[in-house]
């Protein structure tokens, strides 16, 4: 008896990104340092597909900086964008002060609450503990109501929901399921909040071998929409389990940014660009312009 | 029409009906074991026309195995642990609010002609001649895009004219009644019963007869029912169960015949 | 260098007991037919702590049928109680229907959304999927509102914070982190919205172990207040991967139930309460008298 | 007091300082490489003074392993993968309003007598001189139940008489600051700086200063303090690290000397 079989959801980075357009809201997931999607903002910034405003997880890094660096981004929703203990975010940092994008002050609660909202179909979320501060009066986006229960006085963040979202995990299987090895962070939340969402994973793994475990999917195919297997996808951040941050390539990035930025070098950053983003036709070229097979297994760490 | 050579039951037809429907699209949540026949209408959809519908259960599995139906004991045997993953009560949640479920079905104590159910009281609600087991989630009658109706019993006091009490929302009481209850979505597609198939007329959005199943008459299902359904020029015969269909539920999805009762 | 080690949280049936009291709000975990805290429910009505106020996640059966039975309960805040394809809750549907009880009638998203908002320490959730329905006219507890963003009506759901959660799952450590072998369902927004939680374990297992695969942790012991060691707690519901529903007994004790509120065996229910409950001294006394390894061996079931 | 003959620096002084103030019941989140000090504190505590205490990191591993600190690179190694329990955005979500982490840790570009600081805009917000890095989660000085300050550096540019911008409550203006704003809960505990100690006056709510570190005068914490803080009659000395405290930092928390630089 022939029965009909799963439609798999694996694709290309084209078919991914033909589903993109400028003026976009665009989010990324991983957080900080880890699991972001490196490779996808590089292929949206190969691409030109600007005017974009991007939210992250609570903490953006080189996912961020890259496509404002690239003069890609109008406006970001994220509350911090830095590189951690290698310094600010020098592209983030000189367009926000200069005004050249319009840097919306957020808290991890107003982000979290936003997704949660479109998460669960809902207008918006309350949240409860913005109070006090000057930063609840930059929040435009936001307003303050008093519950209807009467009494507390919160604060109502509207769903947000990004038109696309970039998630960058270990594992996943064909069909779009996800395993993230360490922290899933806000990836689950925000796969839930946006409409379509686009992973990408270090390593396909089988579908059947994947269902015998199913504790350990952190995101299920119900919430992706694509799934491209792009290796060492979320380099220069770190993979958990996978490979550590690559700390000498996140430094010449940091320092040509600088350098362009305050006018000491003024193509320096530009030529980043050149050899890393615009040049390379895959990530497999990108892989080798980084060290290739060397300098990937020096950055396997000890995990 | 040519009957078929093929035995069935209705609870069977009614399983067809259902499983063809569903659509790649989809995403259905399916109950435990009490609810038979949306179970092997999903299953029966998965294998034939609908590879791609997102399937998870009542306790959060995300497209599991879905075992056979089994006669009775062992809800635990329905309990897969083979799943693309585990979800949780957060899982249900939004996926109620939100309509993360697509498609929905329902059974009810009373149905009535606008496709509202009653699971809650039958005759006063303040003191009710029964109370039913009530419902665990109405709200996806609401965020679910439609939703399916399934009697398994076809009589006068199942099908109403009006249920004593809505536990979840049809039409309400018209083409306008969801529009002006806030609610988005569609609501009831198809109302399935053991004699015919009824769907919505678009204009008054009250139970139309669309099919009956084979070997019953159109006069079989007016005098069973508790109100007056539109009943078109010309009424169909429900297409019986096709050999396909009755080999993977009898040697896939209901080999022990729970629905062959 | 002697440096301090951490407390476990195991205890004794009788330490976590003396922290309830009657006319406390409870709820129970589990769904439907598994996973419910049969043992504890069992100990609390052997103890006769009444006037409860009973929440559940949003499907009882024994757990609720049974503190009902035993004259505990004065009010029930659950969806839908019943025994599955075995039948409705014969003592629930009585006192539920003569007004025994306030049955508060309840939706998954009523109850879901009060556990969330008691999680997040918010005074109320907003759902937006009840309408259209008799249902909501009778939910006096909640509130109706606009969406402060505008537009949308939506009901306000109080926030649902028990003083006391039971729950069981198949393992633990003996710091009270829990592992749910099949689903968690509500186990981890209940753990998160109560006062205290009181957990049973089938089965204790090694702490390292468990660290080892934080991933399969499914409720972490910052929410569990006291852990038990109660073999088999939730028999004669199922537990996942460990055994089976032991329908025998379940008839047994529907039959009973309905013997005596039907008036043909007055006693029958309460020879089930003196036997199975009253009766046993500890867990160990009831799995004899349920009939010991050999039943227990018959319920392993196949997994 | 004597002076103690062993060696430590400022760092280790605060270090030690905030972890004989955690305790058992508190429920602490420490972020990643960048926060040694909180870090290394929390580390102590668990070692020596409090391990009941619940930790949780900014990726949400609940009671993780705490690798030692390092001087840089490899952020990868804080990033423990053994702990009781791995948690997502929605913890963070939940555990930031509802305070599940009774005790957080801030520091700032700007603090105030108050306790209030600012992480966001020295200057005009709408024209900054500096715009600093933000704050992730300022949601924690409203639920936690108490949060401590450290100050890198002791400066009057730091410790300023009012925050240009307040991205973390304190006191706000004064005793009744933070019920006027609706906050419950008890804000800043202690301001923990290169020099001293400070806690807050319960009558004002001031800063007062509390202790000064072993080597340092009074006179010179209020040349290097922006405002006037609460002098009290006697100003004892900061208890400085035990032998025991250094060596579990020099050999199991810190041996590479990150607070030693």
């Amino acid at each position: 008896m022939p029965v009909k079989s799963r439609t798999p959801k694996l694709a290309t980075v084209d078919e991914c990104l033909s589903l993109m357009h400028d003026g976009m809201t665009i989010a990324t997931g991983g957080l900080g340092m880890f699991n972001k999607p490196c490779q996808w903002v590089r292929e949206i910034a190969k691409r030109r597909i600007g005017n974009l405003i991007l939210c992250s997880s609570p903490q953006a890094s080189y996912d961020a900086d890259l496509l404002i660096g690239a003069g890609l981004v109008k406006r970001t929703n994220i509350a911090q964008v830095s590189f951690d203990q290698l310094g600010l975010a020098p592209n983030f940092r000189y367009a926000a002060q200069r005004g050249l994008i319009d840097a919306v002050v957020q808290a991890e609660a107003t982000l979290a609450g936003g997704y949660l909202a479109a998460a669960q179909g809902l207008p918006y979320h309350a949240v409860g503990t913005l109070k006090g501060n000057d930063i609840v009066k930059l929040m435009s986006f936001a307003k303050k109501y008093t519950s209807p229960l009467g009494g507390e006085e919160l604060l109502a963040v509207p769903a947000l929901s990004p038109d696309m979202a970039f998630i960058h995990a270990q594992e996943g299987d064909e069909f779009g399921n996800l395993r993230h090895l360490g922290a899933p962070a806000f990836d689950p939340i925000i796969a839930r909040a946006a409409k379509v969402v686009i992973a990408s994973v270090d390593r396909i793994i089988s579908h059947q071998r994947l269902r015998m475990e199913p504790e350990k999917t952190t995101i299920p195919s119900r919430f992706i929409t694509k799934i491209v297997h792009l290796p060492y996808g979320a380099h220069p951040t770190f993979s958990p389990r996978h490979y550590v941050e690559d700390e000498e390539h996140l430094r010449n990035y940091i320092q040509r940014a600088r350098q362009s930025l305050g006018g000491h070098a003024p193509e320096a950053y530009k030529e980043y660009l050149e050899k890393y983003v615009y040049g390379p036709k895959d990530v497999f070229e990108y892989l080798e312009l980084i060290g290739g097979v060397r300098r990937l297994t020096q950055l396997e760490g000890v995990w | 029409m040519a009957e078929s050579a093929l035995k069935f039951t209705w609870a069977e037809q009614i399983v067809c009906v259902i499983a063809r429907d569903l659509r790649d699209e989809d995403s259905v949540q399916v109950g435990g074991a009490r609810h038979d026949i949306p179970y092997a209408a999903v299953s029966l959809a998965r294998l034939l026309y609908a590879p791609d519908m997102t399937i998870f259960t009542t306790s959060l599995f995300w497209n599991p195995e879905l075992p056979p139906l089994r006669h009775s004991g062992q809800l635990a045997s329905a309990f897969t642990l083979m799943a693309d993953a585990k979800g949780s009560g957060y899982d249900i949640f939004e996926s109620s609010e939100k309509g993360v479920a697509t498609v929905f079905f329902y059974s009810g104590l009373q149905i009535d002609r606008y496709g509202n159910i009653n699971l809650h009281f039958v005759g006063d609600p303040r003191d009710p001649v029964i109370r039913g087991p009530g419902v665990v989630n109405p709200s996806r009658g609401v965020s679910a895009k439609r939703f399916y109706i399934y009697a398994m019993r076809h009589e006068k006091r199942t099908l109403v004219e009006k249920v004593d009490f809505i536990s979840i929302a049809g039409h309400i009481d018209g083409p306008d009644g969801r529009r002006k209850a806030g609610i988005k979505t569609s609501g009831p597609g198809l109302c399935v019963t053991p004699l015919a198939v009824f769907d919505f007329d678009e204009s008054t959005k009250a139970m139309r007869l669309k099919s009956v199943h084979q070997g019953v008459s159109v006069e079989q299902v007016m005098e069973n029912t508790g109100f007056q359904p539109i009943i078109p020029r010309e009424v169909t015969v429900t297409p019986p169960p096709t050999a396909e269909e009755l080999e993977l539920l009898h040697t896939r999805i209901d080999p022990d015949g729970v629905l062959r009762r």
